[in-house]
């Protein structure tokens, strides 16, 4: 059954477009979508996700599953990077161990995006405040990231470099895509609430231009994931093994969380792939300002050029299995 | 007059303009999107999109004397976070 | 009433995203919106509301009052400059008087097109060949400018600064903004005329699609005004009080000449805002290349960083609440 | 009948913008549409026209029809460059020769999109098979064009400069425009076959926008065409005859195959702007890697700066003036 | 050989290539898009989108006797609407 | 040390960047976008969306006795696809 999951995701425009990203790299086609573009997709789609999960988390309202759901969000995110810290202890120092852990533990918005377009295929419904907890999660990893690194490797680091917690909330929330995202949130639930006539007007852009700008983006996500593999050859086959057995097991205590909150399997499925996907957004781009000693090479190498590829080709589907199969089905 | 040739991470790029400020040189000349290699780090332009950005290559045209105080600001922030400074001559036409 | 018309018109999309743009700066985000999709943005908007405006035109033909409209528009647009002047004088040289006074003449697109959003929130009807008055008032300002510092300050250039006619028509009426938004006027005024379909299917593109990128757009913008605002503090309070003080002053003659019109209440809105709002494209752009003794960071710290979000948020509402005051109703 | 075809072309939205950008050059307006922008549009078109094509050659199948036009379009792109070296070989040497004779045995997409616009506002069907004639005559002229070079001057290059087959096919298949075509294309058709929703909610980015952005585009082409014109002049009247008497004749062999094959009028005009059009985008990109030698003003002048600017204007109408004369109308 | 940096904005870009033609040099390259400060002016990205543009950066390699000419020919440029221009040495490899 | 320039068609950028690794320079940065006029073409933004591509400008700072490789590396594709390069003196600040 999951095979034939897999093949349906296979097929969807999303997906070949990724495919047809990666072969430009296997190929070496001169296809290129050049700066800035790719951050003009990226832009959009955390607006316009943001819009619509504000609209309709105003529609839903604040009822008690939603709050459940964001804590169990923001919990996920505490607990996940020092699972991964304990891991990638063995093989690397603190500084790279605690940069990893991080992105581990915070979120990819675009694979939240392909989830949620596969649970569309798949005609299986999910609620809108689930952007909440996408929202959400982005952060506290970071925060984790930067006290592991601050209480492991108090000594290591010059004098001047001790990090001011200013600086460390800063970079967690105040990151341009957690920006956009959460304010794009805040807007949408402000519009629903006062001025339904402007949701209306928004949907042309927010909602029916989504799927055709995702399908752009990851094409070129699959160029710059292609593009990593090299490096991570580079990094060794822990961080390899890595990469793909912790996204599984993170979706793995995803779902037992998920069948504890009770969710429905369309959320269920969007808060495993949260658990399950990493971040290469916020998360390197603060670690790359307070934690410079660690590589950026290997957390950007492992999230984008692994974790990314397998979650959107082979894990989403996969991830549906396990609900499927854990989570009893009430309608 | 010298010339000074500085290349860093676009991110650290507001904190650097503002040494040179303080260093008083008499203007400085920016351009980004910059990629390159160095000893550790290769910076390439598809990553951009992430905010992880790219390099930023600044040019100052200043008298001898600035030097030594703009050398003194940025010398730690290059040392912790990469990026190379270099001088040479040059002379208003 | 007025307090309420501010209130729904910033719980627009618009006005929303304008505010989080400004946080972006007040919060230290590292948000941003790359060059060139701000051009982009800009380029499509001017490009969108011209071949609409055409295509109204055209439905409503060159009837009296559309003719009235036009000329009270380029009139207002000979006369605010010179009122401008002779206040500026008072503390700025000829140079930066003319400059700015040049500004206030013109108009500024992006505060028209926010009023067209905020009259089809409240449902109030407005006229197409509004448009035309836009786009003939951005250049005459900038003619009267350079005239002015002709005229004021012969002397205190040097001679082969002496001003050609051929240029400063070249800076004003062909200008790229102005350029796109009186040429996409002409082709929707065409393809309206001799195409019809073709309008049809320019309207995904120029219909659907514009209150979503008015509302990026106005993002980009919400940074880009906040960060003029240090620059303005050394301008000094004169300049601050003129940047608020000037618009509500011609909005106020605005007004009046609108009654004096009998436009309906939207249509006199639009020409208010036409009157009340300040250029910060076609102008400094002309001031730039013509007047270069003239200081930039005036002219664009008043227009960009106070006028211009002046207008957005407070100025729209009260100019209505002006406008229902002033103007009867009939229907 | 002709030119009321003509100005039925004229003044469509595409040509109209078309005109605007020729203007800005023409009047010196600073209008600009800043790089990656371009290319930008040039993408959406390829992965919009790629997809759409995918979408309706699933519907059509590979039927009789289609296939005989594709062999039919391959044989168009071996013989045209061939003809077109031996009349050019009578003013340049092997190198440049070679170039443009590629060039102009490939094809322009935007010419071919126009040309489908134009059949859409005359209301006459044409097949989405077409597309796939489109894409498969990208590439061969390019091989026409190395053959040619290294049969006839094999000893004029540097012995390291000998070319290798690899780089050859590399050039022609795997050039960005080609890939992003061919692999689209292959998407629409997958997406067709297995996920008929995903092609639905594609419709809105493929379709919908696909008119505007085609004016956007060629509003920058008409600035770009009308650039090229300076360094056609350098180029000297053979080459300016050459620019606008190729067309035709191409045109006139490829209304006498569509009548061979039978082809509808609307697949007829289709097939003969393919064949009349000249590459500007993946011919030049390989030519300038592959054969260095030849002059890129001579070929980007002539195929920009006269050929697409006589085709989308004047050549469309004037071939579907031919194609209705000589095809006999068959419902 | 000499190098020629000369740095001002970007609307001035193409008088300022013209005169570069009229000096008979031997080539030149252009960066646009380039941010600065000067004495009097700060010139950011963020403002591109109006129409102001940003900075334009071009590279001269050309014989020292061009000097004189490019000089007599920018020189009234630069100091009406601002900008630098300063020399280098510079051979080719 | 010495300073590098070299400017060429971004489409050899690859090439370019790999014979450079092979000469060992301890860095080196990239311009793209860039645009220009040599003996023979000029390179123009409009043409961009092509695939023609601009130029690129590449920064090399290394000692000299890199040089040589670099030069016997890079002249033959300098000759052949166009484009120049020049050497000047600059020191790490
Ligand atoms: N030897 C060099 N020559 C030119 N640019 C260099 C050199 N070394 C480093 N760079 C530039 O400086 C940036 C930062 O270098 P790094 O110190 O490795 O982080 C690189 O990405 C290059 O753009
Ligand atoms: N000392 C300097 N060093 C480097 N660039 C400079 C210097 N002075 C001015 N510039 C550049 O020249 C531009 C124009 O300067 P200005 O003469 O102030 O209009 C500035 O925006 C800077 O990019
Ligand atoms: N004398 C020069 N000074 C500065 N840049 C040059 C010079 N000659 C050539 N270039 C640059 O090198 C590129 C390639 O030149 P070419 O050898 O003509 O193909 C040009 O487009 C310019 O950007
Ligand atoms: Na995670
Ligand atoms: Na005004
Ligand atoms: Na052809």
């Amino acid at each position: 059954m999951n095979t034939s999951l897999i093949l349906q995701n296979v097929l969807t425009p999303p997906v070949l477009f990724f495919f047809l990203g990666i072969l430009v790299v296997f190929f070496q086609s001169d296809l290129e979508i050049p700066s800035p573009l790719p951050k003009l997709f990226s832009l959009y789609l955390l607006l316009a996700i943001g819009f619509k999960g504000g609209v309709q988390l105003e529609a839903s309202g604040l009822a008690p599953p939603v709050i459940s759901t964001v804590f169990a969000a923001i919990g996920m995110s505490l607990v996940i990077p020092l699972i991964c810290f304990c891991i990638l202890r063995i093989k690397f120092n603190v500084f790279n161990s605690a940069a990893i852990a991080a992105a581990y533990g915070s979120i990819s918005a675009v694979t939240f995006i392909t989830a949620e377009s596969f649970l569309e295929s798949q005609g299986i419904p999910f609620d809108g405040f689930m952007v909440a907890a996408l929202a959400i999660m982005e952060s506290p990893a970071i925060i984790v990231g930067l006290l592991l690194v601050k209480l492991a490797a108090p000594k290591e680091r010059p004098i001047e470099r001790v990090m001011r917690w200013r600086e460390i909330l800063h970079e967690s929330m105040l990151n341009g895509s957690v920006y956009l995202l959460l304010g794009s949130l805040l807007i949408g639930f402000l519009t629903a609430a006062f001025n339904p006539s402007g949701v209306t007007k928004m949907q042309p852009f927010t909602g029916k231009l989504f799927y055709g700008v995702e399908c752009f983006f990851l094409l070129d996500m699959g160029i710059v994931a292609a593009q990593r593999l090299p490096s991570l050859k580079k990094a060794g086959s822990f961080l390899i093994a890595f990469a793909i057995g912790m996204p599984i097991f993170n979706a793995f205590i995803g779902v037992l969380v998920a069948k504890a909150l009770s969710l429905q399997p369309g959320n269920a499925l969007l808060f495993v792939v949260l658990c399950a996907s990493a971040s290469y957004l916020a998360v390197p781009t603060a670690m790359r300002m307070t934690v410079p000693e660690a590589k950026s090479s290997y957390y950007i190498s492992t999230t984008l050029g692994l974790t990314f590829p397998f979650n959107i080709v082979i894990g989403i589907p996969v991830y549906m299995g396990l609900v499927n199969r854990i989570i009893p089905l009430t309608t | 007059m010298k010339r000074l040739d500085l290349i860093f991470s676009e991110r650290e790029l507001d904190a650097m303009l503002k040494s040179l400020e303080k260093a008083e040189v008499p203007g400085y000349t920016v351009m980004k999107h910059v990629t390159g290699r160095g000893p550790e780090r290769i910076v390439s332009e598809d990553m951009e999109f992430t905010g992880l950005g790219a390099n930023a290559h600044v040019i100052v045209f200043c008298p001898e004397h600035n030097l030594e105080k703009i050398k003194a600001y940025i010398q730690p922030v290059l040392s912790f976070y990469g990026g190379v400074a270099y001088v040479s001559e040059a002379n208003p036409l």
